[in-house]
């Protein structure tokens, strides 16, 4: 990549016009946090989980299939714990919510993002691991949850000292 | 009771690359020709990677290898160093005290200058690096000086290095024995073993360029120092040319020095003289 | 050429039988003191050096002066062997140079 | 003083692509300083992006968000000129907030 005045490439990273989103407002969720994505609420319970299953519990009430509609794009071996770009896409149609978790981090979940209709499902963010981890991303579509898992080597670097 | 332990206790390092092999044509050049070592210089790593452009060596480890360089441009989108830059746009024009400004110590008012530094100053009979000039100018005008290492002098420098992105280093040898000695004591250094690792520069940014020292990927020796000041997400923040000096020294176990003594300043002005054409690149993203 | 070992100088061998006193202690921090300060007139003093005088001087301070002896004697062992990388890089470094 | 938010938003005729790197510390609350001292979290918790008054898109943050945090969407709408605000509020309740055009 030639380093001529290094103007910042632009990446558009759709795939794709995503679909009509319709907002599942109307979904019961048995006494459960409505959809994440009809409260602006800060979800407090959900970063304070140690888990995944218990955040994504408090966090969408509800379990996650797999699903290989979701592409989750994260590096094999990290660079760098403290930054680590990650991002996702997905075909599923009606996104309202994407988030993210790192198994192995204190706190397990790291971003919880609420799409509005309109709004591309697609989302890419640098995040910190603590080490080695199972990244995952759940895509909440139409009311449902699919998730996909993707492994992320991270270790220091240098030789000691 | 002493148990007999031997003092050099390797690091694994030393293990992992005790392994190898390194033979060298021994031709005894003994008169200093830094001509002909930056010919030397490049043909050695043009030869070593020879799929790489002259100019991908100053991107340092994601010239080396694939993902890495995918998480580079990732980043590269918007960098973290853009608000060094910024800040160091704002700073540069701020008048000091005594209303003037950094404009006034440096050639065509600081702009796409980067390239030319470090040079040897022929009063002083030393090497003068960027970071020097900066804070002899807050001095010169009543200023305290920076730290060397981060902050206020990352940003400056990162903005300084900004204006001459793409051009090329441009180092001068002046005819003056001091020059070629200090530019021959950079060289030394940059090939002296330290510290209890026994490792020098060159142990690994010349034997091992592109290999991994656990997560990280080395860096060729070539353009290394283009790409300064550099963020580094290690640090997660912004770090001068003699930051990076110092936590080698630190990671091989040797004690570092401060950061503008005459061994920096010598072993900066040997490797921008060796890497003259290849592009500017800084402020750099690295691992 | 294969990276070298830098062998160490010549230990101490195994100290007299009995526990270290205070005295073998000053000795042995002196020594490794002075041989430290060489390594830094040569500018190549080793971090573990420091680190390891430290330790032996918490020790003292806790009165273990056979464990502060122990640690002053590796001190200087160390800084000895911090001193031949020096000399011996005078030369060595060369082997290295890309020509 | 300079807000902390940077912003590029171009829009390509039905899709606009919005970018931001925010200037913040995103301490988790695990990090120990140099002194061995934790390090106490302070982290940006919600980031909010705004077009013609509706949310594009909402963000909840925790400790494991970088240091100076990037974040990238899209959205279906949107053409050059349009505003596009943008604001956070971090743990300890500080706020900072932008407006950017689309280019």
């Amino acid at each position: 990549m030639s380093i001529t005045e290094r103007q910042f490439s632009r990446r558009v990273i759709l795939q794709g016009a995503g679909a009509v989103a319709l907002v599942g407002l109307g979904s019961v969720s048995l006494g459960l946090p409505a959809l994440a994505a009809a409260n602006d609420k800060y979800p407090e319970e959900a970063f304070k989980q140690k888990s995944d299953a218990d955040a994504i519990k408090a966090l969408y009430g509800k379990a996650a299939e797999a699903s290989d509609k979701i592409k989750l794009d994260a590096p094999e071996i990290a660079e760098n714990g403290a930054v680590v770009p990650v991002s996702v896409t997905t075909t599923l149609p009606d996104v309202t919510s994407i988030s993210f978790l790192v198994a192995e981090n204190p706190i397990v979940l790291v971003a919880s993002y609420r799409l509005p209709a309109g709004t591309v499902p697609a989302v890419a963010n640098r995040i910190k691991m603590a080490k080695t981890s199972k990244v995952t991303v759940l895509v909440e579509a139409g009311g449902k949850l699919f998730r996909t898992d993707k492994e992320v080597k991270v270790t220091v670097g240098g030789c000691g000292g | 009771m002493m148990k007999l332990g031997s003092a050099i206790r390797l690091g694994f390092c030393a293990l992992a690359l005790a392994a190898l092999a390194f033979a060298l044509p021994a031709i005894a050049a003994d008169k200093v020709d830094p001509v002909a070592d930056a010919k030397a210089f490049k043909k050695f790593f043009y030869d070593k990677f020879p799929k790489l452009k002259p100019e991908d060596f100053v991107n340092g480890p994601y010239s080396m290898d694939e993902g890495l360089h995918k998480q580079w441009v990732e980043k590269e989108q918007f960098p973290p160093y853009e608000f060094a830059v910024e800040a160091g746009k704002e700073m540069f024009t701020k008048p000091f005290k005594n209303g003037k400004t950094y404009e006034d110590c440096f050639p065509n008012k600081g702009i796409g200058i980067r390239q030319n530094y470090p040079y040897f100053d022929e009063k002083e009979g030393k090497v003068i690096t960027l970071e020097l000039a900066l804070n002899r100018c807050r001095e010169a005008n009543g200023e305290a000086p920076y730290s060397y290492v981060k902050d206020e002098m990352a940003s400056l420098t990162a903005y300084m290095a900004y204006t001459s992105r793409g051009k090329p280093m441009d180092i001068k040898i002046p005819d003056d024995p001091r020059a070629l000695a200090a530019y021959e004591q950079g060289k030394e250094y940059f090939y002296s073993r330290r510290g209890q690792l026994n490792f020098s520069c060159a142990t690994c940014h010349v034997q091992s360029p592109g290999e991994r020292v656990r997560t990280e990927v080395l860096a060729p020796a070539l353009g290394i120092v283009n790409a300064m000041p550099i963020y580094r997400s290690e640090w997660s923040g912004m770090g001068t040319t003699s930051r990076r000096f110092v936590t080698c020294n630190s990671q091989v176990r040797g004690v570092p020095f401060n950061p503008q003594d005459d061994e920096y300043r010598n072993v900066e002005y040997y490797l921008s003289y060796v890497a003259n054409g290849l592009p500017i690149s800084g402020p750099g993203a690295r691992p | 050429m294969k990276i070298r070992l830098v062998l160490l100088a010549a230990l101490l061998t195994a100290g007299s039988a009995f526990a270290a006193s205070e005295a073998d202690y000053k000795a042995a921090y002196a020594a490794a003191e002075a041989a430290n300060k060489e390594a830094g007139a040569l500018r190549n003093q080793w971090t573990t050096t420091a680190s390891t005088l430290a330790a032996a001087k918490k020790a003292a301070d806790a009165g273990d002066f056979d464990k502060a002896t122990a640690a002053a004697k590796e001190a200087e062992a160390l800084a000895k062997a911090s001193i031949f990388q020096a000399t011996s890089e005078k030369t060595l470094w060369k082997d290295l140079e890309i020509r | 003083m300079a807000s902390t938010i940077r912003v590029r938003a171009t829009n390509n005729g039905d899709i606009t692509e919005v970018q931001a790197l925010i200037q913040h510390p995103m301490d988790s609350g695990f990090v120990k300083d140099s002194k061995g001292e934790l390090i106490p979290a302070h982290f940006i918790q919600q980031l909010t992006f705004e077009h013609d008054g509706k949310p594009v898109f909402l963000a909840d943050w925790g400790g494991g968000i970088s240091k100076d945090p990037y974040v990238k969407f899209a959205f279906k709408g949107g053409k050059k000129g349009d505003e596009l605000k943008v604001s956070w509020v971090d743990n300890k309740g500080a706020t900072d907030s932008t407006t950017a055009k689309i280019g």
